[in-house]
């Protein structure tokens, strides 16, 4: 089976049983994890079309997350804007910014380890000043009142809001399958595996570099921007700190980089792995992520393509038999 | 956790956690009592759930500002200027804010404020800022780590302010910084939750606590006493009804802890009779100096040369 | 705002003290860098483990932390030699982004792994020599900041000394450049590789003992040096031993009277924009490396 | 000195020498010819272990080095002067002639060092010059140098003068006949017939993977098949 059609069979499984979650059970633990889950998958999806299909490895997709959070969250409580209008003025927020640090990075012809260092020092310049800055809240955080009304972006079930990070998730997924069969996908897939040649053979790649940096950033700005609405709570650390810089990466690596299932996969993976470790280890801090660090370096070594490039591995060779 | 069955919920240390819990469980109307958490959104949210036992930032900063003002003039009025270090975050920044506005209308000036982030690398231009500008006293308001780097760079450079006087200091009443470094830590005053060193549980609750070999922090009693506050509010609800629980908690006048406040009052979710003390590094004890009577040492102030 | 001239060169000086540490940590990285050409993340987490481990070697064994150079330096050797030979090399399969990721799952790991053990607390140490100083008359210089400026030193003359004059480093420098013709002559790259990481392994390894008599460990304190010396590799061109010196005494100087005039935070600020701006208009490195 | 036989290696399994058989004997200077792409590099690569050996056997001086590391395949003596000169261009004339002893030699090293410099005058007068800046042709006299210096048993050189002027390949070609006086068994890989068949004592000529021809070099020179052979048709 091609990679494409794994990937769309499993993301059309795995959307559709987690669709029928919250009909089964209304248990808050199990929604409130799956919420996660669909946040986290959704900035995997914006790091994995930069770094997966464009080869670009971005360290600080932290800055697209928390611009995204912050931007809506700021447009709502500061400018009054309606919550839902918020939450796109924030997604925009997210690209514009990505195609400036794109701009800048890729007119230097930042590649490789360089790259990843500028993106990384972008977020903590962003976490530095956000956390200096009164307007932005400061150190004291950002807190989005509570008042729950569909209007307002909160909801009084869990479900409601759970379905709608689902639908996101299943828009960005549906979107990454387009982007594989247009020559934008075929023109980043060349840039991914030389640079040079694909510039020899004409393509722009500056300009392919910035729309992909830019719908990335936009992408992983929306999983900000729903964590906002969620948590109702910002401060610097959540919205540029590493670790969903981190997560937003190894997600992606597990579950298949470069492929449009690999988010979902890895980020309902990873969220599975750190509830069981947590089970298994009791209430160690820092157990669960040893493990994602260990796992990161097995699934490099031994598993290249992740949890999707084995399924298809398997699939092949039943093809085969 | 909603759905497991819990009544009621006794938490809180960090500010920022205790806020985006708080706000969590107001969602389903369970009970929360916050033992340690300073920020005063918690309780200015208006949620009916939320009863902040310890107190909130605006009265440990009055109080604090009070207590200096009182030991200093005891004192015949030594110290005139003063000088404030804070970490970056919530609540470093939070408060140099208020102390800057409230130092001068108590007749202090504040010669500068220097933010610093955690972790710092280094603390040794603070110091030497410090040295340049010779306050008469310091107020830092720095994590562990930060302060007793700088507590340490000060002696070595040999910076003797006539008082070091923390609000909320993470290490000024921590007894590990007391043991590790003596000499660092003599004659810091903080003002800071402190448990009533009168009462005799409280007391044998720390000698229990020693003899395991742990360090005692101001956390322990704060957390028994919440503790034991919900569970005499549960007591008197006759029931683990979510609302009658709260109802308990709103008119609770539980006198039976630990820590230096009197019955206990909630209003609009704080408890108004929560204060904190001042203590004060001396040998190798943390003594409660401030208010009188709670005290059980003198204050050294200034500190000897 | 203005200083009197002693503050002022109490700063300068402080931050030449301070440089030289940074100057330590960040050899290990361009030296990594100029040989393997990767990245290492997990640089920090080293050094944390480091600091850890002088840590414990005092607390438990009563070691003394500048005495732990002669334990800590050749262990992190040994540890960083096996982690290239035997984890990142052969899980990297020759490619960079491969390697950006294995070093940053070990970053993740070793982190994680020492706040399980530690947790978040910060510790140190008390040594007698903690606070003794010179009276300078301007200002009073600590010994143990001292200390850490002569060892620093002594360590990158060291570095230069072997890989200038001996066999090993000049295998070091010919593998750097033309590993192919470094296995003709019969140098074993992979081992060589494994050295060089090992080395710089062990620079960490003595930075962390430079740093524990005045300083504290908690689980993620070795990323707030680590950042900086990243900086300081690319301000001094990624490679450069002596640009790291000098890159680092710079950063120092830079970061002591930023900190002095402006604040600390916003010197932690600057070191940031450096690096972008040097990343953008000078990725060879401000002091002219040969690429 | 050198047996070989039926080798079969290659990239990533696919297969660039397909069951070559070859031997060169103590102090002899033998001459592999062929044009490009037959196999050439990638018989010395195989040699020298910088290729896999997939099947068959090399044999050097008496043991099986297939296999083996190049690192060990260099202490026995059997030295590689690579296709590109593969010097290190960062460092000194002395330095890279250090090194040709890092593996082998090294007790000897001053001797030799002199004995590299009487064979080579202009690599003395460069001694401390960084080595990429040095012309070509004293790039592939470091480059034969620092394959001395580690006193090897065989010598494989591998295009020697390619990229070189004309008057520079006459030059070079007399060096190697010079050294090769010296008792030292040479593998000359070329592309220069001529110029190999003067200085070698036999040939062997590579097609496809194979040998097309062997045979003394004075009798090659006259065989009508060496034409047909080299030109590949």
């Amino acid at each position: 089976m091609r990679q494409e059609r794994l990937s769309l069979v499993l993301s059309v499984g795995l959307l559709a049983g987690l669709a029928v979650v919250p009909l089964v059970t209304a248990a808050n633990t199990v929604l409130n994890f799956l919420v996660f889950a669909m946040i986290l998958a959704l900035a995997a999806h914006g790091w994995n079309l930069l770094a997966g299909y464009a080869g670009q490895f971005s360290f600080g997709h932290a800055a697209f997350f928390g611009v995204g959070a912050y931007g809506g969250a700021l447009l709502q409580m500061r400018a009054g804007i309606n919550p839902w209008v918020a939450f796109l003025g924030g997604i925009m927020l997210a690209g514009i910014v990505g195609a400036v640090i794109g701009a800048l990075s890729f007119r230097a012809d930042l590649r490789g380890s360089y790259f990843s260092l500028v993106t990384l020092a972008f977020a903590e310049v962003l976490r530095i000043l956000v956390n200096a800055t009164p307007a932005t809240g400061g150190a004291a955080g950002l807190l989005i009142p509570l008042d729950v009304r569909f209007a307002n972006f909160q909801f009084a079930s869990r479900a409601a809001f759970y379905w709608i990070a689902l639908a996101l998730v299943a828009l960005v997924t549906l979107l990454m399958l387009v982007i594989e069969n247009t020559r934008f996908g075929a023109y980043l897939t060349a840039i991914r595996e030389n640079e040079d040649a694909a510039r020899a053979l004409g393509v722009d790649v500056f300009a392919e570099k910035i729309k992909a940096m830019t719908l990335s950033a936009a992408i992983t700005g929306a999983a900000g921007g729903l964590y906002a609405q969620y948590f109702l709570y910002l401060d610097a650390n959540i919205g540029f700190g590493p670790w969903i810089s981190i997560e937003a990466l190894v997600a992606p690596i597990i579950g298949g980089l470069g492929t449009a299932a690999g988010p979902l996969v890895g980020a309902l993976a990873l969220q599975m792995l750190g509830e069981m470790s947590k089970t298994v280890a009791g209430r160690i801090p820092g157990i669960d992520l040893v493990l994602f660090g260990l796992l990161l370096v097995l699934v490099i070594a031994f598993m290249r393509r992740g949890v999707v490039g084995q399924l298809q591995r398997l699939a092949m060779a039943r093809g085969g038999a | 956790m909603q759905s497991e069955g819990v009544v009621a919920i006794v938490g809180g240390y960090a500010s920022a956690i205790c806020l985006a819990t708080t706000q969590a469980a107001a969602r389903y109307d369970l009970p929360y009592v916050v033992d340690v958490g300073v920020t005063d959104a918690i309780v200015n949210r208006g949620l009916k759930n939320t009863f902040r036992f310890g107190p909130g930032f605006g009265t440990v900063t009055q109080q604090a500002m009070d207590n200096l003002t009182k030991i200093n003039e005891a004192a015949g009025k030594p110290a005139k200027t003063v000088m404030l270090v804070h970490e970056d975050g919530l609540f470093g920044a939070g408060l140099a804010k208020l102390l800057q506005a409230e130092l001068p209308k108590r007749g202090f000036e504040v010669l500068d404020t220097l933010p610093h982030p955690t972790p710092a690398r280094d603390m040794t231009n603070i110091a030497l800022q410090i040295k340049a500008k010779n306050p008469d006293i310091l107020i830092p308001s720095s994590y562990y780590g930060e302060f007793v780097l700088l507590a340490r760079t000060m002696q070595q450079q040999k910076i003797k302010p006539k008082a070091i006087y923390a609000v909320l200091n993470g290490a000024a009443s921590n007894f590990r910084f007391v043991k590790e470094f003596p000499e660092a830590a003599q004659f810091v005053m903080d003002c800071n939750h402190w448990h009533d060193p009168r009462k005799p549980a409280a007391e044998a609750l720390r000698k229990s606590l020693e003899a395991q070999g742990k360090f005692w922090t101001y956390n322990i009693p704060m957390n028994y006493s919440a503790v034991l506050l919900l569970a005499d509010a549960l007591e008197r609800a006759a029931s683990t009804d979510r609302a009658k629980v709260t109802e308990a908690l709103a008119s609770s006048t539980f006198a039976d802890h630990l820590m230096p406040y009197g019955p206990t009052k909630f209003v609009n979710g704080q408890n108004t009779g929560a204060a904190p003390v001042n203590t004060q590094v001396q040998g190798s004890d943390i003594k409660v100096i401030f208010p009188a009577e709670f005290s059980n040492a003198k204050v050294v102030f200034p500190v000897p040369a | 705002m203005m200083f009197s001239p002693e503050i002022v060169m109490a700063a300068v000086l402080n931050g030449v003290m301070t440089g030289s540490v940074y100057a330590l940590i960040a050899l290990g990285l361009t030296l990594v860098y100029g040989v393997l050409h990767i990245i290492n993340f997990a640089h920090g987490a080293m050094l944390t483990a480091a600091m850890f481990a002088v840590f414990v070697g005092h607390a438990v064994f009563r070691i003394d932390p500048y005495a732990m150079i002669a334990v800590v330096a050749p262990l992190f050797f040994a540890l960083g030699y096996a982690l290239q030979r035997w984890v990142i090399g052969p899980a990297a399969h020759g490619s960079e982004s491969n390697v950006l990721l294995v070093t940053l799952g070990l970053s993740i790991m070793i982190e994680n792994a020492l706040l399980a053990g530690f947790r978040s607390d910060t510790r140190s140490i008390d040594v007698p020599y903690a606070f003794s100083s010179l009276d300078l008359g301007f200002t009073f210089l600590s010994v143990p900041r001292l200390v850490a400026f002569g060892v620093s030193i002594a360590v990158a003359f060291l570095l230069w000394l072997l890989l200038a004059r001996t066999d090993a480093g000049k295998a070091i420098r010919a593998v750097a450049k033309e590993p192919t013709g470094a296995e003709l002559v019969g140098i074993r790259v992979e081992h060589v590789f494994a050295v060089t990481f090992g080395l710089g392994a062990a620079c960490v390894a003595v930075a962390a003992c430079l740093l524990m008599p005045t300083f504290y460990v908690s689980p993620r304190i070795g990323n707030a040096f680590v950042l900086v010396a990243f900086t300081i590799v690319v301000l001094g061109g990624m490679g450069s031993i002596p640009g790291a010196v000098l890159g680092a005494l710079f950063v120092g100087v830079v970061e002591s009277l930023s900190g002095l005039f402006f604040n600390e935070s916003l010197a932690q600020l600057g070191v940031f924009l450096i690096f972008i701006l040097v990343l953008l208009l000078r990725p060879r490195g401000l002091f002219g490396a040969k690429a | 000195m050198l047996e070989i036989a039926n080798l079969v290696a290659g990239y990533s399994g696919v297969p660039v020498l397909r069951g070559l058989d070859l031997e060169v004997a103590r102090g002899e200077v033998v001459a592999i010819l062929g044009s490009n792409g037959v196999g050439k590099t990638t018989l010395n690569k195989a040699i020298s272990g910088l290729v896999p050996v997939e099947s068959g056997a090399i044999r050097f001086a008496g043991a099986a080095i297939a296999g083996l590391h190049p690192s060990d395949i260099v202490a026995r003596g059997l030295i590689h002067v690579p296709e590109g000169r593969k010097i290190f261009p960062n460092m000194t004339v002395l330095e890279n002639l250090e090194l040709g002893s890092y593996r082998r030699a090294k007790p000897h090293r001053r001797k030799n060092l002199e004995r590299v410099f009487a064979t080579f005058p202009r690599l003395k007068e460069r001694t401390h010059q960084a080595a990429g800046t040095l012309s070509g042709g004293e790039q592939q006299m470091l480059a034969i140098g620092r394959g001395l210096m580690g006193e090897p048993l065989l010598l494989i050189l591998d295009e020697p003068s390619l990229g070189l002027s004309p008057l520079l390949v006459e030059e070079m070609f007399g060096l190697i006949a010079e050294i090769a006086k010296s008792g030292l068994a040479v593998m000359l890989v070329e592309q220069n017939v001529v110029q190999s068949l003067e200085v070698a004592a036999r040939a062997y000529v590579l097609d496809n993977g194979t040998v097309a021809l062997h045979g003394a070099a004075n009798d090659l020179k006259n065989d009508p098949r060496l034409q047909t052979a080299y030109l590949g048709a």
